[in-house]
């Protein structure tokens, strides 16, 4: 019971979370509602079972996206005042389009029913390792079966980096550094020169 | 003979020196273009020399299976060698009308001519379904270009609604081409030719023949096309339009549509012929409003072309020999004209025949020419129109008079309308003083004209010459369409006995005393 | 080589020769070499025909060249000479020899005179070859060839507008009845499987009773051949329904009405029927439209050439008119008689044109007749061969003594044909025939009386007055020119045609007067002559005997009884005409008018095909085909494009709604499915 | 597991990857524009040496159980090395190109190749996918690169908003892939395609359809077919003139084979499911390709909608959904890849006096006057995507087609190939302002000989001569379909 | 007892409410990054929980890929944010429309 009460508790915040990220005003707040989302999401997944995944997700969401998200809306500065969130013209559309979907993708599947669903029957290959933790079973997948993909999502991460890099680093241009030596090395007689202009005609440089 | 790949050096010559003309300038590129194509020239005389009249169906066959999918297929017949020589024929005479007249970008208009020839020929000769396909609609490149460069004043209308016309019309072609490779299993044209299909399927697989052929020949009413691409087209660009491109139309009728499909084209052949008796009268009577000389004469070239397809669907030999010789005779006879167009239009650099009047005056032996060009034009009998004509309304008088007399109608108001054109080009006062002052031919186009007009009148009076080739493959032709072949309205019934006691009554009454 | 070779040919080269050469050779050796030729093709075919003559001459086929094989159709160049043809080639050859020659005179001043010579060989070419014609392709060669030479010829004078309308008028005309022709052999080949004219002849009577269809309907085979063939005789013979042309190719040189327009192409048709005989026999139905249309022509040209003021009009009207005497004997059965008429009419309409061609040289090419008078002092030779002329057009003749000019002989035999064939038809016909014959006699005698006799009228012709201007410039003051001359001459002196000119008349009025005495006999009464190569109906011979004499002797009443009306209208009387014209207005405007066929055909076929080909082009192909296919193709493609771009709006929510709304589509079409 | 065995399967991307990082290296420390070039050519050697690996697999034309490297994550079949060489070759071209036009502005930086480089790794991925997961990390590895190539010329308002824009479509599109693949794993229990497909065998239920459904709009978006095609001309028309050539290349001849393999194993018996979709997609992308291409000036945003317009035609190869539509789509694609590389290096070397590039229509009024080779080479390009014979673009067609019309398809094939006929117009366009307009004389720049070799390669092989390798490449697509599909 | 179809409607309203925030957001390119990332969010969910049910741990695995691109695609979607911002000095999302058509 206790159960039911916090799956519905995670996810109705969740999903009023969810909404006020997206219809929040204020990216910062934006941001902070999007903490609270996936804060309860983590709950949800610990309610199914999966610790490990609920922890990675408060850590890599709250502790580092979430956290780049509000870095960013700082650094750039945004005049909140103008960000006021207006809706587009075809908003009635959308709206109906999205929920559409939505009632479809439910009812479609029958998710409306309890116990309705007909899941597939795993191969067995990936269960959990019996008396094992779901971390420890999810380390010996992980480093054994998807190793390959382990590597490569490494080197996703790696291009994500790099391009976050070659994307914003950037030499400050228009700052020019002093050289002492240039300016010591100056003499008058380079910086100064004697004319004798004619009448009406004026210096030409 | 025996061995020397003729059909794929006379594919290549055109095609190496078009691309040797490209990299000269002007004056060496004329002068490749026109000894390449005067070598294709050759080249085709020796390869009716060495035709076997009464041989094989098929000749100078030649294969090489470096594709994938089709093979590298060359063979022709008689039907095919006629149209080749018509085509290896015009080029060298297309090549002398641009001499002077084309003086921008010369190395690029010869490249695209004689590209224009390799492809002609390739069509003619190609016995890969596919690889007819591909050389069929690669001549829309060099068309279109020919058109758009060196047109006239609204030459991207036209050479747009040249391009795609054609395209839209064979790509169906394709899709049922395709359909009969998979369910014949083969890309060998001879063999397809024997190859029967369901004439369920044939339906469709005719419609989407007709599409192409039907745009390309061009059949009222998606000819519309043909007036603007004329008219817009240099001068050698429409003798070749006229000349050899709308052929394809025809031979495409003839080696894919009517023997491939024997009864579809028994049973669409009505269609055929409503639309070709609505294009005999309404072209022609369209022709007979024209301000513009070339516009008249490509009207003209629908209604004949309404001529050769009764005749090919008139499923007896007459039929299919006259329009062949039609297809040949207006080949040779509009390109005439439109040479006789050029020749005003490169004095006085106007189409309209307003402008013109009077021509006969200063110059007699143009008037001459165009005088015979125009009679051949209406069939006058002696030149080659007539042949044509009359065997293709025999042929179709046998089918249906319907067709026959309606279509005969074609002979007044060509005649009309030609000779209108005449009058006001040629009779008359001269209006205007520039168009007075015009000289008669120079010597190139004395060289341009007379040999057509030595061939109009050899195969006027003399058809056997071009007919014989084509005989034994008319007549295989006809024996492959004889399980389709329509009753014809006009059958005779015999005579009655009892009428015929009256005739004998009748002899005797005569004969008595 | 069989001379026959050489008279068809011979034309031909020396048309080739002068009128290739044109100017580079100059008009005498052009007009050598076209008259040499033609006169050794005349002196040649003489002796065929009096071989003929002679009975001691076989039919005979001279092999050309092979002309077309395609499949059962097959049909060759070749020559014929029988005796039907034997016939013709004299006709042509000789008239066509005289033109020539007369041409030098009457063309002497124009400065295209190889050309014109060429065209005349070329004509004659062609009609021999319609001649000689052993198949129906190769008649249809010459039909069409004599067409184009008749085009070109018409239409000599190019520059005149006129004249250039004439000539296609001609040969658009005579191409409505090629239609006939030409379907005419396709029916011929679908029933006889052949084109060949003697195979055709021989099986043609076993077809009597047999149908075939046309245009959806059965007919009897033989009658709806031959009534297309018939069609065709009537455009190339201008019977009524296609003869309009014929007035109007007047305009063309006299030497060319003469010999183009009278004495031989015209004649075709009658030559064709006459030819085709057995096949016109073997259907009744077919003889009697032939009659009917023969008739009514006749007596139409008839009415009309009363009523005209040109001079070659109202020969022309002749003309016309007595094609369809020929006519309506080929229609009773007299094909021997139709031809007799063809024979003497050549020579004695030729003699009219050239001598009116003289006339009309002398008077400085005026041509109307109101505009003439009293040449007979001026121009006496002419008046004479014009008289000659006319005695035998108006068939002048002493029944007792079975002498006469040469209509006589042939007039009178077909009117005692129609008469005797004893067919509704052929009585219609006679009684058309004897009053055309009164009206032929009336405006034979109008046109001799207005040119010849009375005092000259000369002053009034436009024609004239610039020549007396011209002649007077010089030196003299034009301010006066014509006033002067109370005598009606404005001054004017008409002279005499040259020798060449001269010649041709004197030779025709030979055959004007002694043609139809000499070979009545071979003509009307030998079967031997014909050898077969028409249907002899030798019945019909007997019976033209035994019609009563009132019969034998109408067509000279009726004669004296035109010449009378003539006399006391243009001498006697001259103001006469004018009141009677008062009084019967309506009719006169009619008949004045040619019955309206120029107008009602311009009404019916001219202007609708022009305002028919400007609503196809316009509305048709440009307004509907264009419109709706290329270019509303063209434009629903530019109506997508814009819609295409209007969707591309460049804003990121827009996008993922049209994602959205694909997904929402594939998922909702998956849940129907 | 065998180690030894999964590296030589996978010794393509190993070698990517670890010269990647190498190469990585050595960007770091040289930051001169010659380093950048020598990084560059080096990382093409690189792409040059994995093509050499790859081949063998697809001249053996291996497939089967021996193919798997790594517990069955990867598998190195023919149809991968098949699209491998498609991806390296159109890498490589798009790479050569790159320096020239970076060069100009100064914005050529070390990185750009090492990006490529693991573009195509994870392309590599991509192809060589034999579940969800791999397929995963192989579009994101590719995606995110992508963003940034996108984006690379930071100074440019228009590549930047092409990053944006590329990057959060790209991101929702992978979102709805995701929702997709977590459905099917819902549904089927596994993620392994094989798995998938016995499992998701007959009659099967909604979740997995929807899942089916969401996975192909993901796939669709990559591929730019309608209605998830949006992004392609904004993305086309901002990205620098490399990235595009490089994205209209090899991530779409990536894209399609995952498709495929996505298709015919995963859902190989949902043929009946998904069959419609495509169909759909194909046809709409022809459409809409064309429509949208007939009111651009600008040539890149031509581009882009012609390669829509492509992905059209090479759909319907996709939806015969048989053995040998999969090898015309193959056949196809290699003939893209040449179309494309050689338009968008002909559109390198449209330059201005200065070297500044030229994208507008109207600007190449007139070229063919005084850059002949140039203009004609574009021309026969556009003619050849046009599918005119003899060109070979032609050829691409025609196997596509007569895939559909041996497996009965022919209403499809009729309805696309007269389609076809709207898209030659713009094509038609092209050749028209470049020949028969007067010359606006803007195209005055000297072009770089590495554009011209590529160009000339480019244009030999979609001329007529590309016929001569009907027969090698049919082989090859036929023996890279049946390594995908066994029976 | 929760079921997984609890999951599966709570995480395809998640989904849908990212779907919405991308295309009904019209001033802020931020809440579109965020957005993507509650549809990353609701895909997770879905995972986890079949994996779940499926007692089948690679709905999980999958799920730590997918966070781990997640944090990624953000690096870069921000960066590619500031670079944009820094050009045109503005994120709204209506202003990203410079090229069209």
């Amino acid at each position: 019971m206790i159960q039911v009460l916090s799956f519905y508790l995670f996810a109705s915040i969740m999903l009023a979370a969810g909404a006020f990220t997206i219809l929040a005003r204020n990216p910062v707040h934006s941001v902070l509602w999007l903490i609270v989302a996936f804060f309860n999401a983590a709950g949800l997944m610990v309610l199914a079972g999966a610790e490990f995944i609920a922890m990675l997700l408060v850590i890599v969401y709250v502790g580092a996206v979430a956290v780049l998200f509000l870095f960013v809306v700082m650094m750039l500065d945004i005049d909140f005042a103008e960000l006021r969130a207006g809706f587009i013209k075809n908003f009635p559309l959308g709206l109906a389009v999205a929920l559409v979907l939505l009632a479809e993708v439910v009812l479609g599947m029958g998710a409306y029913q309890a116990g309705s669903l007909k899941l597939g029957t795993p191969d067995g290959t990936a269960a959990a390792v019996v008396g094992a933790s779901n971390i420890k079973s999810i380390g010996a997948l992980l480093y054994g079966k998807y190793l390959f993909l382990f590597e490569a999502s490494g080197i996703i991460l790696l291009v994500a980096m790099v391009g976050a890099i070659v994307l914003t680093h950037r030499q400050r241009g228009g700052v020019r550094g002093q050289n002492i030596a240039d300016q010591v090395a100056r003499r008058p007689e380079e910086a100064v020169i004697n004319m004798q202009p004619e009448v009406g005609q004026g210096v030409k440089l | 003979m025996a061995g020397f790949p003729i059909l794929s050096v006379m594919l290549l010559v055109p095609l190496l020196a078009a691309v040797a003309c490209l990299l000269v300038e002007a004056r060496t590129a004329r002068w490749t273009a026109l000894i390449a194509t005067l070598v294709n020239l050759g080249l085709g005389m020796v390869l009716w020399a060495n035709y076997d009249i009464g041989g094989a169906q098929w000749q100078f066959v030649e294969r090489a299976a470096i594709f994938s999918g089709f093979e590298w297929k060359l063979g022709i017949d008689g039907i095919a060698l006629m149209l080749i020589m018509l085509s290896v024929f015009l080029m060298p005479i297309c090549i002398g009308a641009s001499w002077e007249a084309i003086e921008k970008r010369v190395g690029e208009y010869m490249a695209a001519f004689l590209l224009m020839e390799t492809l002609m020929i390739g069509v003619f000769a190609a016995q890969d379904i596919f690889l007819f396909y591909i050389m069929f609609e690669a001549g829309l490149i060099p068309m279109y270009l020919i058109i758009g460069i060196w047109g006239g004043q609204d030459r991207i209308y036209a050479s747009y609604k040249f391009f795609l016309y054609t395209l839209l019309g064979s790509v169906l072609m394709l899709i049922a081409m395709l359909w009969m490779v998979h369910e014949a299993g083969t890309t060998d044209v001879p063999t397809l030719m024997a190859y029967d299909f369901d004439p369920k399927v044939q339906t469709w697989l005719w419609l989407a023949f007709f599409a192409s052929f039907a745009v390309k020949m061009p059949m009222w009413p998606v000819h519309t096309w043909l007036p603007d691409a004329h008219v817009q087209a240099p001068t050698a660009g429409s003798v070749i339009l006229a000349g050899v491109l709308l052929k394809m139309g025809g031979y495409g009728f003839i080696r894919f549509s009517l023997p491939m499909f024997p009864e579809a084209s028994a049973q669409f052949a009505p269609l055929v012929f409503a639309l070709s008796m609505i294009a005999v009268v309404v072209t022609s009577l369209i022709a007979l409003v024209q301000h513009d000389m070339k516009k008249l004469i490509a009207y003209s070239s629908v209604a004949h072309m309404a001529i050769v397809t009764i005749g090919l669907f008139a499923f007896n030999p007459q039929g299919l020999e006259g329009a062949m010789i039609v297809m040949l005779s207006h080949g040779l006879v509009s390109g005439a004209l439109f040479l006789c167009v050029g020749v005003i239009y490169d004095r006085l650099h106007t189409r309209e025949i307003d402008r013109y009047g009077g021509l006969s005056i200063n110059m007699p032996y143009y008037a001459l020419f165009f005088l015979l060009f125009t009679m051949a034009s209406i069939g006058l009998p002696g030149t080659s129109g007539f042949v044509g004509e009359f065997l293709s309304l025999a042929g179709i008088y046998q089918i249906s008079t319907w067709v026959a007399l309606v279509c005969t109608t074609g002979i007044i108001l060509g005649a009309a309308y030609m000779l209108y054109l005449y009058r006001r080009v040629a009779f008359g006062e001269q209006k205007n003083a520039d168009a007075a002052a015009m000289p008669d031919l120079d010597k190139r186009e004395w060289l341009l004209l007379a040999p057509i007009a030595a061939v109009v009148l050899w195969m006027g009076v003399y058809p056997e010459s071009f007919m014989a080739p084509m005989r034994a493959d008319i007549a295989a032709l006809d024996a492959r369409l004889a399980r389709a072949k329509p009753e014809g309205d006009a059958h005779l019934t015999a005579p009655k006995p009892k009428a015929a006691t009256t005739t004998e009554e009748h002899a005797a009454h005569g004969g008595a005393h | 080589m069989d001379p026959i070779l050489f008279i068809v040919f011979l034309p031909l080269l020396a048309a080739l020769i002068a009128g290739l050469g044109n100017r580079m050779i100059g008009n005498v050796p052009a007009k050598l070499v076209t008259t040499a030729g033609l006169f050794i093709s005349c002196a040649l075919s003489w002796p065929i025909f009096i071989a003929f003559l002679g009975g001691n001459a076989e039919a005979h086929v001279v092999p050309v060249l092979h002309w077309v094989q395609s499949g059962s159709l097959s049909f060759d160049w070749a020559l014929r000479v029988d005796a039907l043809t034997a016939v013709m080639l004299v006709v042509i050859t000789t008239v066509s020899a005289l033109v020539h020659l007369y041409s030098w005179g009457y063309m002497d001043e124009d400065p295209d005179q190889p050309r014109f010579f060429a065209y005349l060989s070329l004509f004659t070419f062609a009609m021999l070859m319609l001649v000689t014609a052993n198949n129906l392709v190769q008649m249809f060669f010459g039909w069409e060839g004599v067409g184009l030479a008749s085009y070109l010829l018409i239409g000599f004078w190019f520059r005149k507008p006129s004249a250039s309308a004439a000539a296609i008028k001609a040969f658009v005309v005579n191409r409505v009845g090629d239609l006939g022709f030409m379907l005419g052999i396709f029916g011929t080949f679908l029933v006889f499987n052949t084109v060949s004219i003697p195979e055709i002849l021989v099986r043609a009577p076993g077809m009597a009773g047999s149908t075939i269809g046309f245009l959806g309907y059965r007919w009897d085979t033989m009658t709806i051949l031959c009534i297309l063939l018939f069609i065709g005789a009537m455009g190339k013979s201008a019977q009524l329904g296609l003869h309009t042309w014929l007035p109007d190719a007047m305009e063309g040189p006299t030497p060319v009405s003469a010999l183009i327009h009278a004495a031989t192409m015209v004649t075709a048709g009658v030559f064709m029927v006459c030819r085709l005989s057995p096949m016109f026999e073997a259907s009744p139905i077919a003889l009697d439209v032939v009659t009917y249309v023969g008739a009514a022509t006749c007596f139409f040209a008839a009415t009309v050439g009363l009523t005209q003021w040109d001079i070659k009009r109202v020969i022309a009207y002749s003309t016309c008119s007595q094609l369809g005497y020929m006519f309506f004997a080929a229609g009773v059965g007299a094909y021997n008689a139709a031809m007799f008429h063809l024979f003497t009419h050549a020579f004695f309409k030729a003699l009219l044109f050239l001598g009116a061609g003289s006339v009309i040289h002398a008077m400085h090419h005026e041509q109307d007749m109101r505009y003439y008078g009293g040449l007979r002092k001026h121009i006496p030779l002419t008046f004479w061969a014009m008289m000659a002329g006319t005695l035998a057009i108006t068939g002048v003749g002493v029944y007792w003594l079975h002498a006469g000019f040469a209509g006589f002989h042939s007039k009178d035999a077909i009117l005692e044909a129609a008469f005797a064939s004893g067919k509704e038809a052929g009585q219609f016909a006679f009684w058309v025939g004897v009053t055309a014959a009164l009206m032929t006699s009336f405006y034979s005698w109008r046109l001799i009386f207005l040119t010849f006799f009375g005092k000259p009228r000369w002053a009034g012709s436009e024609h004239i007055q610039h020549a007396v201007h011209d002649d007077h410039h010089g030196h003299d003051d034009h301010a006066h020119g014509g006033t002067h001359h109370d005598d009606g001459t404005a001054g004017y002196h008409p002279h005499e045609s040259p020798l060449a000119m001269l010649i041709p008349l004197g030779v025709l009025t030979l055959g004007a007067v002694f043609a139809g005495w000499v070979f009545s006999h071979a003509f009307l009464e030998s079967a031997e002559f014909w050898s077969g190569s028409i249907f002899y109906n030798e019945h019909l011979m007997h019976a033209m005997h035994e019609v009563p004499l009132w019969v034998k002797l109408s067509a000279t009443v009726v004669m004296m009884l035109g010449l009378t009306g003539a006399w006391y209208a243009y001498i006697r009387n001259p103001g006469f005409p004018a009141k009677v014209v008062g009084q019967i207005d309506v009719l006169y405007r009619f008949v004045y008018n040619k019955w309206y066929f120029d107008e009602l055909y311009k009404f019916l076929f001219v202007r609708p095909a022009f305002w028919l080909g400007d609503k196809f082009w316009k509305l048709g192909d440009i307004g509907f085909i264009d419109r709706f296919g290329p270019n509303g193709a063209a434009w629903t493609v530019q109506q997508g494009t814009r819609f295409a771009q209007k969707v591309q709006s460049g804003y990121l929510y827009s996008y993922a709604l049209v994602m959205l709304l694909g997904l929402t589509a594939a998922i909702t079409w998956m849940m129907v499915r | 597991m065998d180690f030894v065995q999964s590296f030589r399967l996978t010794a393509p991307e190993v070698l990517f990857s670890l010269s990647g990082l190498v190469l990585l290296l050595a960007a770091a420390w040289s930051r001169s524009d010659t380093s950048a070039r020598v990084i560059t050519w080096l990382a093409v050697a690189v792409m040059a040496v994995g093509a050499a690996l790859v081949a063998p697999t697809l001249l053996g034309g291996a497939s089967g159980p021996q193919t798997l490297a790594f517990s069955g994550l990867f598998a190195a079949t023919a149809f991968a090395a098949f699209a491998k060489l498609l991806i390296i070759a159109a890498a490589a071209g798009s790479l050569v190109v790159a320096p020239a036009f970076f060069q100009r502005v100064g914005a050529y930086r070390p990185e750009y190749p090492v990006l490529v480089l693991f573009a195509v790794l994870g392309m590599c991925l991509m192809v060589s996918s034999t579940n969800l997961l791999t397929l995963y990390i192989g579009l994101e590895l590719n995606s995110l690169a992508a963003y940034v190539l996108a984006a690379f010329l930071r100074t440019d308002d228009r590549s930047a908003e092409a990053g944006l824009k590329y990057f959060v479509l790209g991101s929702l599109a992978s979102g709805i892939l995701l929702f997709g693949t977590s459905l099917t794993y819902g549904f089927a229990g596994t993620i392994d395609f094989a798995g998938i497909a016995a499992a998701l065998n007959g009659k099967i239920s909604t979740g997995a359809i929807f899942g089916l459904v969401f996975v192909f709009a993901g796939l669709a978006f990559k591929i730019s077919a309608v209605p998830f095609h949006m992004w392609t001309p904004d993305v086309y028309e901002g990205a620098p003139t490399p990235v595009t050539a490089f994205f209209a290349s090899a991530p779409k001849v990536a894209a399609l084979a995952l498709t495929v393999i996505v298709a015919m194993t995963a859902f190989g018996h949902q043929v009946a499911a998904w069959q419609p979709i495509v169909i759909f997609a194909a046809l709409a992308s022809i459409v809409v390709g064309a429509l949208g291409a007939i009111g651009q000036t600008n040539l890149k945003r031509l581009l882009a909608y012609s390669s829509i317009n492509n992905v059209g035609f090479l759909l319907i190869g996709l939806a015969v959904a048989t053995p040998k539509g999969v090898a015309a789509l193959l056949t196809y694609l290699a003939i893209y890849v040449a179309m494309t590389i050689g338009g968008f290096v002909a559109l390198l070397m449209f330059k201005g006096a200065d070297g500044e590039p030229v994208e507008d229509l109207r600007d190449i009024a007139g070229i063919s006057r005084h850059r002949k080779v140039l203009a004609a080479c574009f021309a026969m390009i556009m003619f050849s995507l046009a599918g005119i014979p003899p060109l070979f673009g032609f050829w691409g067609k025609f196997v596509v087609f007569q895939a559909a019309v041996d497996a009965g398809m022919v209403a499809l094939a009729a309805v696309g190939i007269a389609a076809s006929v709207i898209g030659a117009f713009y094509y038609l366009k092209v050749v028209k302002v470049m020949y028969f307009d007067e010359p606006a004389m803007k195209v005055t720049g000297k072009s770089d000989w590495m554009h011209q070799a590529l160009l000339a390669i480019c244009a030999l092989a979609i001329s007529p001569a590309g016929y001569l390798l009907t027969k090698c490449l049919d082989g090859l697509s036929t023996s890279a379909a049946a390594s995908l599909i066994t029976p | 007892m929760i079921g997984v179809e609890h999951y599966v409607v709570v995480s395809s309203i998640l989904f849908v409410l990212g779907v919405l925030g991308i295309f009904l957001n019209r001033k802020n390119v931020i809440i579109i990054l965020m957005a993507i990332e509650l549809i990353l969010l609701s895909v997770n969910l879905n995972l986890v929980a079949f994996s779940s049910f499926l007692g089948d741990l690679t709905g999980q695995i999958f799920a730590m890929f997918v966070l781990t691109v997640a944090a990624g695609e953000a690096a870069i979607g921000l960066a590619i944010l500031v670079i944009y911002f820094r050009r045109r000095g503005t994120i709204a999302v209506d202003d990203v429309n410079r090229m069209k058509g």
